[in-house]
């Protein structure tokens, strides 16, 4: 399936865009999801602690992902 | 995110432009309640000892809208506070100018202040929200809160 | 009292007719400060299970300013904020508006919202204002706190 | 000496006036002031928490008061 992958702040930068479109798996976790945007975005592979969310909640890598779901990857926060 | 909730009173914004720390004065009071805790955070002119000329705070939108409601929600279960107010802004924050106002009101003060203390924690630690500091020279991404936005506590 | 003083920042003030948040705020806002935690007490329309219909203070007044003076020293010695405005009604305080106001800035959250907690216990614990309420049927002084105001905290 | 002496909320009431003259020895204490007030005035006796405070500051019963300070008496502060 394809997922469109939401990336935020220092991750959208290192990305050189807002959003990344990766092809996986049908069933495939949000870790899986989050380590092929890494293949294709060399910039990324050195992050450690990505937050990860789907349909705007936070969850774990393990979450098992449906098609269509919004799922976005982000540096840790520093917000108020 | 998804399953129905109960309606509950509060205003839970991201913004562009100033915040208005009256509006959410206004919507947390009421005749019922003795007291009105607030907390404004200000974009400061340093920061480990460099000087910031501005700020810039970028936000997931929806799901950072979303998430504090949730912090709302939260507070109100633990405090008995029902009724909260949590407004961010995103885009330049000029310094001096606000990047967050939080109002809860409450019949007693001891449950507002402990609340609006907590709500501001809760903000900084698990709202999608990143904040990028300017400097005459550069700037850079601020990168805070580890803490799993997934535990419960 | 009587002794002189450094002059600090601060706003003090027993006033007649309503208090003004945004005026607190101003007066302890600054470029160099992240942080403003305020405090407001509002007249509620009950107490104890009896409705009340209107709040009424008194003060001795120049005492009271002098004592909230002493407050906001207190606290910029135990929480290093400088920057505090304490405002306090008298007269007659109708049901929803507020009666006391205080704000106070810091460069960080945590003596902000400390100091603004304390300011407020300290205010009820020793400023010489009292409260009268107003039922429908009557109306009743209430006397709260017999702290000793001589004793060092 | 001749003391002028400020009566608040409840006392103010109870005195009927805000204020109230005594004659006290030169030399006298807060403590005396006030038991000279509660002579004159019978709806004050009763009165176990008052407060003390001369020139604008709390004070303990045993200070001696010198002609001319301000001296004030009230009950237990209610503001906030």
């Amino acid at each position: 399936m394809k997922c469109t992958v939401l990336l935020f702040a220092r991750y959208g930068e290192l990305a050189g865009a807002p959003r990344i479109e990766v092809d996986v798996r049908d069933g495939a976790t949000l870790g899986e999801i989050w380590d092929r945007v890494r293949e294709r975005v060399p910039a990324l592979r050195g992050e450690e602690n990505p937050l990860l969310a789907c349909e705007r909640s936070y969850a774990r890598p393990d979450r098992v992902v449906s098609p269509g779901e919004e799922i976005a990857v982000f540096p840790p926060v520093s917000g108020g | 995110m998804k399953e129905a909730r109960p309606a509950v009173p509060g205003l839970y914004r991201i913004q562009d432009g100033p915040l208005d720390l009256q509006e959410a004065v206004r919507a947390v009071g009421g005749p019922d309640r003795g007291a009105i805790a607030t907390f404004l955070g200000a974009a400061r002119d340093h920061h480990g000892g460099r000087g910031v000329v501005r700020l810039e705070y970028h936000a997931y939108r929806p799901m950072a809208e979303a998430v504090l409601r949730e912090i709302g929600e939260e507070i109100r279960e633990r405090f008995g506070t029902p009724h909260i107010a949590i407004l961010h802004r995103v885009g330049t924050v000029p310094i001096g100018e606000a990047s967050v106002v939080i109002a809860v009101a409450s019949a007693h003060r001891r449950e507002a202040l402990e609340a609006c203390a907590r709500a501001i924690e809760r903000v900084k630690a698990i709202a999608p929200i990143w904040k990028k500091e300017h400097y005459r020279d550069g700037s850079r991404w601020i990168e805070g809160s580890s803490a799993d936005p997934t535990a419960t506590e």
